[in-house]
């Protein structure tokens, strides 16, 4: 069985069909690029996988459990976590706190016993420490634990927003672009970090990306989105020498 | 940044502490003298001079100021002058506490005031546990003087105010059908329909429509109107100030309605809001101990001075402010205090002696005061007739 | 003090700071030298902090502007003040004072809940106006409302006096807009300091919390916080119950301080709720030692002004806009870090001066 | 009868309302922030109105230009003295500095007018029409004020979609920065919000006091708050909204009282907003807007 089965996603705004006739299949443990030009629709599927839009048709399937139209925060629980395009870290709080609220539902202790002070929240609390600070060494940001998160540099809000997700225990990952704005030299850094993560979490992945280089580095299978349709599925290398696909990306 | 910000305040608040010290140092034993170092009475007034009522404080505080000025001038009382200080208290019973303790640092010996309920009631409670004798010229809730024995009233009380009216309505037969408008977030207003209601009841009248406002929504009165008219209501009870008096008048008058109004002492100052069309309140019944063009020269010379030394009308609340003083000259002098006593025994002696007097001023003859802080004056209907008050009896 | 961290030490500072204030002037009152304003003013500036610092954990902490938070206030005072007033003569002082605390902090936060389970759908100034809409809801209830007890029990009605139908002799305890008087004075400045330390701590921890984590991630982005899988609407329930609980313990204090209680729009309407969001925002947002620092001094700058006699509030209302332009104004701040007018720069000079003294 | 008796009072009411909230909502849409003082204004406007009108004997005409061009100085000075410099601070320090100013012109007018109420004067002497065979009853107050409204609503509508400054507006509202970048002048738009905003606060001072003919230093407060409540009613920034919302406002105030309870009026004017917003977050004529992922 598939970790996540797509079958006929599609949604529209107003009259507008952003999204039609989407399929997708990750088995679990792959490492899945979704890719296409500007405007393809892309992160508009990652919105309807993570429940921020509710699809118009479609199913999705995780783990064999059906989770269309579900609210954000239980997808989130059923297993999935995403990063953004545009960088969303709680600002305000710092690198530690941020990765110590993706771990929020993996620990438990009541709002009384937080404002009370009971035994329960100091062990808990520890705890909590203790798995976030390693979670941030896997990205070396353990130093910088107790930075302000938006004082940090971009490409490190980058990786703390990876690491927050991969906080929240999900079996898949969804990254929106996560070399955007990167130099190659980050590029290959973040490559290397995203082998790492799947062989330390275990987690399979899903990512959006447009820099052909880390695409084909890394992604085992890709799907190519254009105008809101599949345009072309399966292996990497079949894929980018698909003659489709090279139209649509070179336009003729 | 906010770290600044914080130790400025923190700083500030020093300063104010030290400040509150500074006050305290007068304050402390009955050293009440003037800056020359005479021994004087010190009279302390509070009512709202900022806020939606300070046009009734400020009349409390002009005529008070106008009376000590007077009394200083032919000598003061037994002898000794009076200082005067008046606080705001923005009609709100907190501020009022606040302007209480304010006076009380200053060393006062006798409160006039506060001029409205709510904030009287608050006080009162302060004065009866400190001993300060307190002499309300306008709060007229029963919750002011009860439990109190220390605080007096020179205007006639709500249930007073509430049965007499019904009472006038019932035996002259103004009205068959009445209508209530009233202000349901004023305790005063509240109070008087209260009283009023229950005597219609025992008195047989019938109240058609029984509506009201709040102080939120005191511009358009015309619904209620409306109502009370289609009720068929031939007479309006309106217990409530003039402000508020004066417009509804002025929509009655643009709807076709024509009832006999009849108001309570709030109503007294009508005839003084600027640039009113007196017409319209041609027939109006109020209730009031004092009108500014009564012909008797307590009150001409009182209206004169007023008028040259502040500017406009002095109303009810004025009056009876300026009364005020001259009960508690008269209760001191027949109790033989001087300024020297301590607040207590000026406190226990005025509780005692103001029961004993019986005073004739601007807003009453005969004036005697039960040992429930009330006065005994009756409160007299009036109709305004050619834009002046004229006896109703 | 080394394992402590930054906020913590802000924390027993600001507790120090209190102890310190109070600690004065206690011994000024036992001396005779604290003036009766000042000795007055203590109890409603500590019932006005806590209800600045519920206002600051909801504006601060879960980011929404709420202009309804003397609605709150109000019904922890009013409710307590009944409480009070029906079993003063039944229950010994202090079990009645904790459980009127009780009843009034909690049916406060029975309010806020019961509010915010509509008012959450919001967002912005579009929350803030349906905020001050509840508050003048309250408000407007109370006046109408009357409650009285007899033989027969409690008798209720939003009409009048007359429709409770009492029999003769009965008690009315809530009588509309005359309110509710000869509530027992039992807030002593004691007892506000403590409450008020007991609540700083409280919300300190609250906001280092699992659940304060949460409520400002929520603040921070909400969309991310739903992604990471936080329920949103419980926590902003939480975060805007506590805030209405903490209002109304302020409301208690206040109730039983007075002896007569309104719910005008001063007291308790909307211009009681923008003043305590003034002391918010002066005092720094999410910065609940400001808060009260604010209160304190925003509280009693018209008292100590009341020399000014007529010109008072006017001077009130002008050093308002100056304060607010002083610590807000972008080009003022910048003018001020060019000037040394920074807090490094102050707190430098400070410490610098403690060594010298050491 | 009665019920159309109460509905034209409502509208009458209302009209006073939507032309104190078209200025909320003038000054919300372009500056996004909330005027507080905005009430004031108006009864500095009113006062103006009065002393020139009935104290000086001007004929209306001229003391309401008069009053119009004072107000529209007061509005700009105070926007520069007071908010200019929060531009770019957070909403709420504005916020408070406009309660700020709206205690300053309170208590200003308290000192240089005093407490004691006036009776004003109504700037219109028309009687009115009686209908129904004078069972029915409209002022002229009315009248004048609704066709005033709607004539500058119109006027607004026009001018924002049809001059200049009137996009500039616009576009101020739509995007502050990118209208900076595109070379419009952004302190000069809102200066110029405020100055049509301020001068039809004196308008609004003129018909309010005319309506309801009562003047104190306090006069523009109340009717400010329940001006701007009708603004987010119709949907705060949209000026047909604060027409519309302005009416329903008046409307369901007098229906309340005359229906309901005269008691419980604004509790029941602010439930319904309440329930309306809850319907539609932004208000009737709001604009959805929705963060983008």
């Amino acid at each position: 069985m598939s970790l996540l089965e797509v079958s006929s996603l599609g949604i529209s705004f107003g009259g507008l069909r952003a999204v039609d006739e989407f399929n997708l299949n990750i088995e679990k443990g792959e490492l899945y690029g979704l890719i296409g030009p500007n405007g393809a629709g892309k992160t508009t599927v990652f919105n309807m996988l993570t429940g921020i839009y509710k699809p118009t048709d479609g199913k999705i399937f995780l783990d064999g459990k059906d989770i269309t139209g579900k609210k954000t925060a239980d997808i989130n629980k059923a297993g999935i976590a995403r990063t953004f395009q545009n960088i969303r870290l709680f600002g305000d709080q710092s690198v530690l706190d941020n990765v110590k609220i993706g771990l929020h539902n993996s620990f438990e202790y009541g709002t009384g016993t937080g404002i009370l002070r009971l035994p329960k929240y100091f062990s808990v609390e520890k705890e909590m420490d203790k798995k976030a600070l390693e979670i941030l060494s896997v990205f070396g940001l353990d130093k910088e634990a107790d930075v302000l998160a938006s004082n940090l540099p971009y490409g490190k809000q980058r990786q703390l927003e990876i690491a927050r997700a991969l906080a929240t225990n999900p079996s898949l990952l969804l990254l929106d672009e996560p070399a955007a704005g990167m130099n190659p030299n980050e590029t290959k850094d973040l490559m290397n970090t995203i082998a790492l993560i799947r062989k330390e979490f275990g987690v399979t992945i899903l990512l959006i990306e447009h820099d052909m280089k880390l695409v084909s580095g890394i992604c085992e299978k890709l799907t190519v989105l254009n105008f809101g349709r599949v345009l072309s599925q399966g292996e990497t290398s079949t894929v980018l020498n698909d003659p489709e696909v090279i139209k649509a990306y070179l336009g003729e | 940044m906010k770290k600044f910000l914080s130790l400025a305040l923190s700083a500030s608040m020093a300063t104010a502490l030290l400040v509150g010290c500074g006050n305290s140092g007068n304050s402390t034993g009955s050293d009440n003298v003037d800056t020359s170092g005479e021994l004087v009475w010190k009279i302390g007034g509070i009512g709202p001079v900022t806020g939606g009522a300070a046009q009734y404080g400020q009349g409390v505080e002009n005529a008070i100021q106008l009376a000590v000025d007077e009394i200083n001038a032919e000598g003061g009382i037994n002898g000794y002058q009076i200082a005067f200080n008046f606080q705001d208290d923005e009609a709100d019973a907190q501020k009022a506490v606040n302007a209480y303790n304010t006076l009380k640092d200053w060393g006062m010996q006798i409160l006039e005031g506060t001029v409205t309920s709510g904030a009287c009631a608050a006080v009162s409670a302060e004065t009866n546990n400190d001993r300060i004798f307190q002499l309300t010229p306008s709060a007229s809730s029963t919750s002011v003087t009860e439990g109190n024995d220390n605080t007096f009233q020179i205007c006639f009380s709500d249930p007073n105010q509430g049965t007499v009216s019904a009472d006038y309505i019932a035996d002259n037969n103004l009205g068959t059908k009445i209508g209530v408008i009233y202000d349901s977030s004023d305790p005063y207003s509240s109070g008087v329909y209260q009283n009023f209601a229950l005597e219609a009841q025992a008195k047989g009248l019938e109240i058609v429509a029984t509506e009201s406002f709040t102080q939120d929504n005191k511009t358009d009165f015309t619904t209620q109107l409306n109502k009370c008219k289609s009720a068929g209501a031939d007479l309006l009870f309106l217990p409530f100030y003039y402000q508020e008096g004066s417009v509804v008048l002025t929509q009655a008058d643009q709807i076709g309605y024509d009832p006999v109004m009849f108001g309570v002492d709030g109503f007294d100052g009508l005839l003084g809001v600027e640039n009113f069309d007196v017409s319209l309140a041609e027939g109006v019944y109020l209730l009031t101990p004092f009108a500014a063009d009564a012909t008797d020269d307590a009150t001409k010379s009182f209206v004169s001075s007023y008028e040259e030394k502040f500017g406009g009308t002095p109303n009810q609340f004025a009056a009876d402010a300026y009364d005020g003083v001259y009960i508690l000259k008269e209760a001191i002098e027949a109790a033989g205090l001087t300024p020297d006593a301590s607040n207590e025994e000026i406190c226990d002696a005025l509780i005692a002696q103001i029961q004993q007097v019986n005073y004739n001023g601007l807003t009453g003859e005969n004036m005697t005061w039960n040992d429930a802080g009330e006065v005994s004056k009756a409160p007299k209907a009036v109709i305004i007739k050619d834009g002046g008050y004229v006896s109703a009896e | 003090m080394k394992n402590l961290n930054k906020s913590t030490q802000k924390l027993l500072t600001t507790i120090g700071i209190i102890i310190v204030l109070y600690l004065v002037v206690t011994i000024m009152e036992a001396t005779g030298n604290l003036s009766s304003l000042m000795g007055g003013l203590m109890v409603p500036v500590c019932a006005f902090s806590l209800v600045a610092v519920g206002l600051n954990l909801c504006v601060g902490y879960l980011g929404e502007l709420s202009l309804g938070h003397a609605g709150f206030m109000c019904v922890g005072a009013f409710t307590s003040a009944f409480f009070s007033k029906v079993f003063m003569n039944t229950i010994p002082d202090v079990p009645r004072f904790i459980l009127a605390f009780i009843i009034g902090t909690a049916m406060a936060a029975l309010f806020g809940f019961l509010i915010a389970i509509p008012v959450l759908r919001l967002s912005g100034d579009y929350l803030a106006i349906v905020t001050l809409a509840f508050g003048e809801i309250i408000k407007n209830v109370i006046n109408t409302l009357y409650v009285g007890i007899d033989g027969n029990g409690i008798h209720l009605s939003i009409k009048d006096m007359l429709s409770l139908g009492m029999e003769p002799g009965g008690q009315v305890i809530v009588n509309g807009a005359q309110g509710v008087t000869g509530t027992p004075r039992q807030s002593t400045f004691l007892i506000s300091v403590i409450l008020l330390i007991v609540v700083l701590i409280l919300t300190y921890n609250f906001v280092h919390s699992r659940t304060g984590r949460a409520v400002q991630a929520i603040r921070d982005n909400q969309i991310a916080a739903e992604t990471v899988g936080l329920p949103i609407t419980k926590y902003k329930l939480i975060a805007f119950t506590l805030s209405a609980a903490i209002a109304g313990l302020g409301g208690v204090l206040f109730a039983h301080n007075i002896s007569s209680l309104q719910a005008t729009t001063n007291t308790f309407g909307y211009n009681m709720s923008i003043m305590i969001l003034v002391y918010v925002v002066l005092g720094g947002i999410g910065n609940f030692r400001g808060s009260v620092i604010a209160t304190a001094v925003l509280y009693l700058l018209p008292e100590l002004l009341r020399g000014m006699q007529n010109y008072r509030m006017l001077i009130y209302s002008v050093v308002l806009i100056v304060l607010m332009l002083f610590n807000w104004a972008p080009g003022i701040l910048k003018w001020r870090e060019k000037h040394g007018f920074t807090a490094a720069a102050v707190t430098q000079k400070f410490g610098k001066k403690k060594k010298e003294v050491q | 009868m009665g019920f159309l008796t109460y509905l034209i009072n409502g509208l009458s009411l209302g009209s006073v309302y939507a032309i104190i909230a078209l200025g909320y909502t003038m000054v919300y849409g372009i500056a996004k922030m909330l005027n507080f003082a905005h009430g004031d204004v108006i009864m500095i406007g009113a006062y103006l109105v009065f002393m020139t009108m009935t104290g000086s004997g001007m004929p209306v005409v001229v003391s309401i230009v008069i009053s119009i061009i004072c107000c529209t100085a007061l509005g700009m000075l105070i926007e520069k003295v007071a908010y200019k410099p929060l531009r770019k601070a957070t909403n709420l320090a504005v916020l408070i500095t406009a309660i700020g100013v709206s205690y300053f012109l309170q208590n200003m007018a308290l000192l240089i007018f005093g407490s004691n109420p006036i009776s004003f004067t109504s700037v219109i002497t028309w009687q009115g029409i009686t209908l129904a065979g004078g069972q029915l009853k409209i002022t002229g107050v009315t009248i004048i004020t609704i066709i005033t409204c709607l004539i500058i609503m119109v006027a607004l509508m026009w001018f924002v979609k049809n001059t200049k400054p009137g996009q500039a507006m616009r576009a101020v509202s739509e995007d502050r920065d990118a209208a900076t970048l595109m070379g419009i002048n952004v302190n000069g738009t809102i200066s110029l919000t405020f100055a049509i905003g301020s001068g039809l606060a004196a308008i609004a001072g003129a018909l309010l006091c005319s309506s309801y003919p009562v003047l104190t230093p306090y006069t523009g407060s109340m009717p400010g708050i329940k001006a701007f409540t009708a603004a987010v009613f119709g949907g705060i920034g949209s000026i047909p909204g604060a027409l519309i919302g302005g009416l329903l406002l008046g409307i369901i105030e007098n229906l309340a009282k005359a229906y309901i309870s005269s008691q419980l009026a604004d509790a029941i004017v602010f439930a319904v907003l309440i329930i309306v917003l809850l319907v539609k977050p932004t208000g009737i004529l709001g604009k959805q807007t929705k963060e983008k992922v």
